[in-house]
């Protein structure tokens, strides 16, 4: 029977994976896919306890958002990823430890 | 709603004692089996069918191409030419498929199957007839257009897998083509679900009557440019006629399918075409009274659905027509026109029209054009439906 | 029955996904591993009835962020110029030594310790108040809900694109040397 | 008509707001300034002239009233203090008066100021005042008329001292405000005093004359004491008290006179005809008060001592205005006099009479004085010596002087006569009923009389008789042109201090019957509030301060004139017998007072000189106003005052200053020297010290931290969120 | 009844299900019967004969960012416009659906005032074409 600790477990699973790529990969562009790794465990935990546990429907609302500002975030850090890169020519993460570009 | 072809099947009394039979027979309730069983038929029937109007679309186009150019389209195998497709299919699964060697073998084969299997998801929503849906999802449009997203990620990596400039070339185009064209077609789609009020394909089709006054691109001035600027942006969504660039045999050879041979190629072929089925299937559900059939013949009865699907069908074939008579009359367009013209021409007419359709609808109580003037007086009280 | 299957396909996407993105070296495959766990999220929506939040994900992750993400890719030196950074591997000083080994060691066992006895416990623990949800028309209520409850929310994300697409488009305009 | 707030409180707020406005355009706009106060009383005037026919034309009824009510402040059921508007008979003829002097006083001061350097300022204080007299007519309870009381006193002091640069001026001013303070302040306690009882006897304090009137019916006063003297009685005289302040009374008529300092029109409005009139009107509206107190007696000798006195001085003065201030004060003597003896509605008659003519004989002399310019002093002459033979020169003053004149006197066919009539009529009943004490206050009313014809006609004979004895000051004065400023208030209120608009009969007291009018109507509206008729008071109903007129409107009963004012026959039968003598008595002395003083001033048959060496100790007493001004300075002030204070002051710095603030001085050294010590050997080594080392150490650890790293920033963070899983 | 309600969304399974297995079951067939002889040359990358220079990956150009970056701004856009859109109807019957319009034109010109901004700052412009008659793009 699919229980709300199913669902809990498969979104650890997935905010445990991008935790490991964002702390393992070396590549700011892989960090980023962590990130809305990530992101989308916690949109998932919402929903689940959306249908087990409280019926209204804010639990829905909630998830939409972080949807879409995980798509704004997106948007934005690739650009700067791609500035960092025609300006570095590298994006290993351990050369972007300067705030100055 | 939610009905799907299994739930009209289902108020059959042969479906019942068929259910009744077959639980006596495996001892558990086959309740579940029995609507896996008719959902996998009906899927198969749709995919065939499917696959069959590609193929003659494929035959449909040699043929109108030569009508065109005033010469004979196919006419040696079978009659007039009509399996011209079938023997396509058969050469390509003897072909060889050659996988270049510095392309990147993982994404080289999965960028087709994610074309098709977009392509395919589609067709879940595409409503051929009031029953005949094979499932009406609450989410219709919008499911359709996520789905369809898949194609352009698909036709990119098949670009970028096969590592030829070409390929990488074409895919790139195609991809920018696909994503910004689906702003125009998606916006001018809103409009519509603005005056069905709500997204599943059955509202919206109920919403229209079977006369052509009742559709909504007669509805007002707003649906009726939102309804060209859907085709267009369908055009380009599916790399058709004058925005066919990303396969331009005269520049890129063939696109992004440049380093396909063999099934991958044919599969890449097949997703386009039915893709050019569904996306003008869409635009007929949305702008031009989907399955309606006027005099509201279209029942629940046998009969009624095959009328609906005929009416479906005629209309669908009709724009195709329309597709493929595109293809041969219009040049093809600059890259950087159709990237002006869809950022600059085509997203700003459809927010206009959106919001011209929401006033519309807030000035006017939701009353089409053809209320307001015909039927002002007397069907006051009915209100747009 | 279809409800387990359905649980069962779209729960494997989003795993193996999942574990592709960490396993993969290429980032092109990352980005196509990410893609799958995104599908099998999606479907994991389904499966818990929310359908408009499932095709928001499909429309926006799956149509937007992922080709987005390959875009990138692809304008920061493609896939295989990742192998090694500028300086070559050796720029981390600490690889390779004993003190990491021995610290990564450590720090796994810690780390499986915790998930295990921690986290897994506190997972399985939580207990549904009632699973019978009949959900359908989520997309009237949402729409109703964020006309009317969420609205300030509704026009402050207008409010956040446009920041975002500003900023980008500023960072992302072409240098004029 | 209908009641709204509306209709009634454009009278006090019409000038309040002319004072608001100018009070900031004044200085650049005079010209409008003076236009915009002007309109504000006519405004006023035409108010109060619809209420006035509402009330006397219309209804003419004796319990008609208005009485409209808001709540100012709440604090809790025991002080719960309501304002509002009170308005009866009493107070329509009221308002007419002051409304109508104010309107033709502002009229004549924009002629007489003309050439004033502050001539804008004047008409500032002019609306403040004339808005305040006019809240205290209307107004409902005693409180409201202390608040306007206070004005008005502000305003004399203001309007007193407008000619500032003059020494005499300011100490007038402040004389002025500081006698009528003291009266004010007796009038509050009597306030405080009847707040309480009616509290006592109604469970809610308040001080609406209403309520007063509701509490006196029911007995609530009687049998309190205060320290062993009747409560009621202390209420009584204490409100009196500022009666005797205001209206410049026996004890306190000091600054009267000296008030002359200020401009004419300023002492026509405000010591002729309003202000002073104000204690009266108190005096009249708590007349059951002092009843009940049985004061009556105690006021009527002060009201006699106070016009016999005050005729006295005025008949050795010399400054035309002097003569007119101590005439003022005679003729409060007289209203006072009628007050106490019971003549209720002849006491309000001679006060609105009074007010009128003595506004005339203010603004004539005021015309007189304006227009007599001495070329060396170019200052204006108001000494009588200097003046004679004026009437040809100012023969429209003249005139009205002299209507002004013989109305003061008590000559038949003039107001004064009707009302004055009838005040010593009624005190030479009291005597002849009461006996005993009474006769003081008839004999002396009799004598001032007397000496008032005398004085007035005197002082005509100076000015305007006779030859011109200061010829080169004659000959400057241009005559007189009819000028609409000058003259035309003037002859509207001479035209009103003929008899007949008072009293039923052409000469008053019914000698002859006159066609128009059939009825007394002063005598039937105004009615005496005996202790007997405040019964109808009990269940007065009162408005809330916005509601549309809600009075059941059916027209209430027409009082009409009774002759003998609803005594027996035989009774009233004696009443007029005795009228009839008062009135022939009074014709013969003001007639005699007329003939000597036409003998003394313009025959020459007597000479005045005989008379003041033969009575020069008095004439010497009378010269300096039988020594108040000094009993006051030297004796009240200097002796008992300053006393007082010095041994106050003595009091504070010796004792308090010495051992409260210095002695708290020397703790505070005592604590900051400790201190001292401590903050240099425990703060300063320790802390300072060891400070910068600690810094240092944590400085290099977190520098590390610092690494730019991301990733490592991103540990730190999962390390934080793991230690958080530990502590659920 | 005969359907639960999840079972709504077995034909998406299925047809997905049947494009992989077409295509697998495709490649495979033509695995088995289609020949199998890959040379050098037939595996080198199609460039009209030339053999192949270079890699294929250093073409990318920064303005395929910019449209993907407003396409994504777009479609979250429409993500959020398609239920208040749905339920537009229904506001309008009961009379709030001026307040819904109010909204959702206020949204509408936020991003289209971003729209605007990137057209005007040139960002639109597919390629800095030298033909452009108006000053030179300026940054």
């Amino acid at each position: 029977m699919i229980t709300l600790s199913s669902y809990l477990v498969i979104s650890t699973i997935l905010f445990l994976a991008g935790i490991v790529v964002m702390i393992a990969r070396k590549n700011i562009v892989a960090i980023l896919l962590g990130i809305e790794l990530i992101l989308n465990a916690s949109a998932l935990n919402f929903v689940a306890y959306t249908k087990f546990v409280n019926q209204n429907l804010d639990g829905h609302i909630f998830p939409l958002f972080i949807i879409i500002v995980a798509a704004a975030e997106a948007a934005v850090g690739l650009a700067i990823v791609i500035r960092f890169y025609q300006i570095r020519e590298s994006i290993h993460i351990d050369d972007a430890t300067q705030l100055q570009s | 709603m939610n009905e799907t072809i299994v739930t009209y099947f289902a108020k059959f009394e042969w479906y019942k004692s068929l259910v009744k039979a077959l639980t006596e027979m495996l001892g558990f309730n086959a309740e579940p089996l029995m609507v896996f069983l008719f959902f996998f038929l009906a899927a198969f029937i749709v995919v065939n069918v499917m696959a069959v109007t590609a193929g003659l679309a494929t035959y449909a186009e040699r043929k109108i191409s030569a009508d065109l150019q005033l010469r004979m389209g196919p006419n040696r195998v079978g009659p007039y030419g009509l399996i011209q497709f079938l023997a396509d299919g058969v050469k390509f699964i003897m072909k060889e498929g050659i996988i270049p060697k510095s392309a990147d073998k993982f994404l080289f084969t999965l960028a087709p199957i994610l074309c098709l299997a977009g392509v395919l998801g589609s067709l879940t929503v595409v409503p051929y007839s009031s029953g005949f849906i094979l499932s009406d999802l609450d989410i219709g449009l919008f499911f359709l257009i996520g789905i369809s997203s898949l194609v352009g990620l698909g036709i990119f990596l098949g670009g970028y897998a096969s590592n030829s400039k070409w390929a990488m070339l074409g895919g790139m185009r195609a991809a920018a083509q696909i994503i910004s064209y689906e702003i125009p077609v998606v916006i001018s789609g809103l409009s519509c679900v603005l005056l069905a009020g709500g997204l599943s394909f059955t509202t919206l089709i109920e919403a229209q009557t079977g006369f052509p006054q009742g559709w909504f691109v007669f509805h007002n001035p707003f649906t009726f440019i939102g309804f060209f600027v859907f085709f267009i942006g369908g055009l380009a969504e599916t790399n058709r006629a004058p925005f066919d660039l990303p396969e331009a045999e005269s520049e890129l050879v063939s696109g992004y399918h440049t380093e396909y041979s063999g099934m991958r190629f044919a599969f890449f072929a097949l997703a386009e075409y039915i893709e050019v089925f569904v996306v003008s299937g869409v635009a007929v559900a949305l702008f031009l009274g989907g399955y309606n059939v006027p005099f509201g013949l279209g029942g629940d009865g046998i009969l009624g659905q095959f009328l609906q699907l005929g009416a479906f069908f005629s209309k669908t074939l009709a724009l195709y027509y329309v597709v493929i008579w595109f293809r041969w009359t219009l040049p093809r367009l600059r890259v950087d026109h159709l990237m002006t013209l869809c950022w600059k021409y085509l997203t700003p007419i459809a927010i206009f029209n959106l919001i011209g359709t929401g006033f519309w609808l807030y000035g006017f109580e939701g009353k089409s054009l053809f209320e307001l003037l015909f039927k002002s007086g007397a069907a006051a009280a009915g209100g747009g439906h | 029955m279809f409800g387990n299957i359905l649980f069962l396909v779209s729960a494997l996407f989003s795993v193996l996904g999942a574990v592709g993105v960490v396993a993969t070296k290429n980032i092109m495959h990352a980005c196509v591993y990410l893609l799958m766990s995104l599908i099998g999220v999606a479907g994991l929506y389904l499966t818990l009835g929310a359908d408009f939040v499932a095709a928001t994900q499909l429309v926006v992750y799956v149509g937007g962020v992922v080709i987005l993400m390959v875009f990138a890719v692809m304008l920061t030196g493609g896939a295989d110029s990742q192998k090694s950074n500028r300086f070559g591997i050796k720029k981390t000083p600490m690889m390779g030594s004993i003190g990491t080994y021995i610290a990564g060691g450590i720090s796994a066992i810690l780390a499986s310790y915790i998930v295990i006895f921690r986290l897994l416990p506190k997972v399985f623990e939580a207990q549904p108040v009632n699973s019978t949800m009949a959900f359908d028309k989520t997309v009237e209520k949402i729409g109703m809900l964020l006309v009317s409850d969420h609205v300030l929310a509704f026009e402050i994300s207008s409010v956040l694109l446009l920041g975002a697409l500003v900023g980008a488009a500023v960072i992302a305009r072409p240098k004029r040397n | 008509m209908d009641y709204t707030v509306g209709s009634v409180a454009p009278i006090v707020l019409l000038p309040f707001f002319a004072f608001a406005i100018n009070a900031f355009i004044v200085k650049r706009f005079t010209k409008t300034a003076v236009g915009i106060s002007c309109l504000a009383i006519f405004g006023s005037l035409l108010y109060s002239l619809a209420i006035f026919k509402d009330f006397v034309f219309g209804q003419y009824a004796t319990n008609y009233y208005i009485h409209k009510v808001f709540t100012w402040f709440d604090l809790g059921p025991s002080f719960k203090l309501n304002m509002g508007i009170y308005i009866d008979n009493l107070t329509a003829v009221m308002l007419l008066m002051v409304s109508g002097c104010a309107f033709l006083i502002h009229i004549f001061s924009t002629y007489y100021m003309a050439d004033d350097i502050r001539f804008g300022r004047f008409f500032v204080y002019m609306s403040l005042f004339t808005s305040a007299m006019l809240g205290l007519v209307v107004s409902d309870n005693l409180l409201g008329m202390f608040i306007f009381w206070e004005i008005m006193g502000f305003c004399s002091y203001s309007l007193i001292g407008h000619y500032y640069e003059k020494e005499e001026a300011g100490a007038a001013s402040i004389k002025a405000f500081m006698t009528t303070r003291v009266g004010d302040v007796f009038f509050l306690l009597g306030i405080v005093m009847v707040w309480h009882t009616v509290a006592r006897a109604t469970g809610e304090g308040s001080v609406a004359l209403v309520d007063i009137y509701k509490v006196l019916a029911m007995g609530g006063f009687d049998n309190l004491t205060l320290w062993g003297f009747p409560l009621v009685t202390c209420a009584a005289l204490a409100i009196f008290m500022g009666t005797i302040g205001k209206s410049a009374q026996f004890p306190l008529q000091v600054w009267l006179p000296d008030a002359m300092m200020g401009p004419t029109p300023c002492s026509a409005l405000i010591h002729a005809a309003t202000m002073v009139a104000a204690g009266v009107f108190l005096s009249l509206r708590i007349y059951p008060l002092l009843e009940a107190g049985n004061l009556t007696t105690f006021v009527a000798y002060i009201g006699a001592i106070t016009a016999f006195g005050a005729a006295t001085i005025a008949l050795v003065q010399t400054d035309l205005k002097a003569v007119l201030a101590y005439s003022t004060i005679s003729q409060l003597g007289y209203m006072v006099l009628g007050i106490g003896v019971g003549a209720y509605n002849a006491a309000f008659m001679h006060l609105i009479t009074h007010a009128v003519f003595k506004a005339c004989l203010f603004l004539s002399a005021g015309s007189v004085i304006h227009s007599l310019h001495d070329h060396h002093t170019h200052a204006h002459v108001q000494e009588m010596p200097r003046m004679g033979g004026l009437r040809k020169k100012m023969p429209l003053t003249f005139l009205a002087m002299m209507c002004c004149t013989l109305a003061i006197s008590g000559i038949p066919f003039f107001s004064g006569f009707v009302s004055k009539d009838r005040i010593l009529g009624d005190a030479l009943l009291r005597a002849l009923d009461d006996g005993g004490a009474l006769w003081g206050p008839a004999v002396l009313g009799f004598v001032a009389a007397f000496l008032t014809a005398f004085y007035m006609f005197r002082m005509m004979f100076l000015t305007f008789f006779g030859n011109p004895k200061d010829q080169e000051l004659y000959d400057h004065t241009h005559v007189e042109k009819l000028s609409w400023n000058r003259n035309v208030p003037l002859l509207v209120l001479t035209l009103f201090t003929l008899g007949f608009w008072y009293s039923g009969s052409f000469t008053g007291q019914k000698l002859v019957k006159f066609p128009v009018i059939k009825k007394e109507w002063f005598q039937t509206l105004i009615e005496k509030p005996e202790k007997s008729k405040l019964g109808r008071f009990k269940d007065l109903k009162r408005q809330e301060w916005s509601s549309v007129d809600n009075r059941d409107k059916t027209p209430l009963p027409k009082s009409s004139y009774d002759p003998n004012h609803g005594l027996s026959e035989e009774r009233a039968h004696h009443v007029h017998h005795v009228h009839h003598i008062g009135a022939i008595l009074s014709i013969i002395i003001a007639f005699s007072g007329v003939g000597l003083a036409y003998l003394m001033y313009v025959a020459g048959k007597l000479n005045p000189s005989w008379w003041v060496n033969k009575l020069s100790g008095w004439y010497k007493a009378l010269q300096n106003k039988y020594y108040f001004d000094d009993f006051y300075i030297k004796g009240v002030i200097q002796k008992g005052l300053l006393k007082l204070n010095n041994l106050l002051a003595a009091f504070d710095m010796g004792i308090f200053d010495r051992f409260a603030i210095d002695g708290w001085k020397t703790i505070n050294e005592w604590a900051f020297r400790l201190s001292g010590k401590f903050d240099d050997e425990v703060i300063d080594k320790a802390g300072v010290g060891g400070g910068p080392l600690v810094v240092k150490g944590f400085n290099v650890i977190l520098r590390t931290l610092q690494s730019g790293k991301v990733q490592f920033y991103f540990i730190v963070i999962i390390v934080v969120l793991v230690s958080y899983i530990f502590s659920i | 009844m005969a359907l639960e309600k999840l079972d709504v969304y077995w034909p998406i399974l299925i047809l997905m299900a049947f494009g992989v297995l077409a295509v697998v079951g495709a490649l495979v067939v033509s695995k088995i019967i289609s020949p199998q002889k890959p040379t050098e040359l037939k595996r080198q990358a199609y460039e009209c004969g030339e053999d192949p220079v270079g890699d294929a990956w250093a073409l990318f150009n920064m303005r395929f960012y910019v449209i993907g970056l407003i396409f994504i701004i777009f479609d979250v856009e429409s993500a959020l416009m398609f239920p208040v859109v749905s339920v537009f109807k229904k506001m309008n019957e009961i009379g709030r659906g001026g307040l819904v319009l109010v909204e959702i034109v206020i949204f509408l010109f936020v991003l289209i005032a971003g729209v605007a901004y990137c057209w005007r700052k040139g960002d639109l412009d597919w390629v800095r074409s030298f033909q452009t008659p108006d000053k030179e793009k300026e940054s």
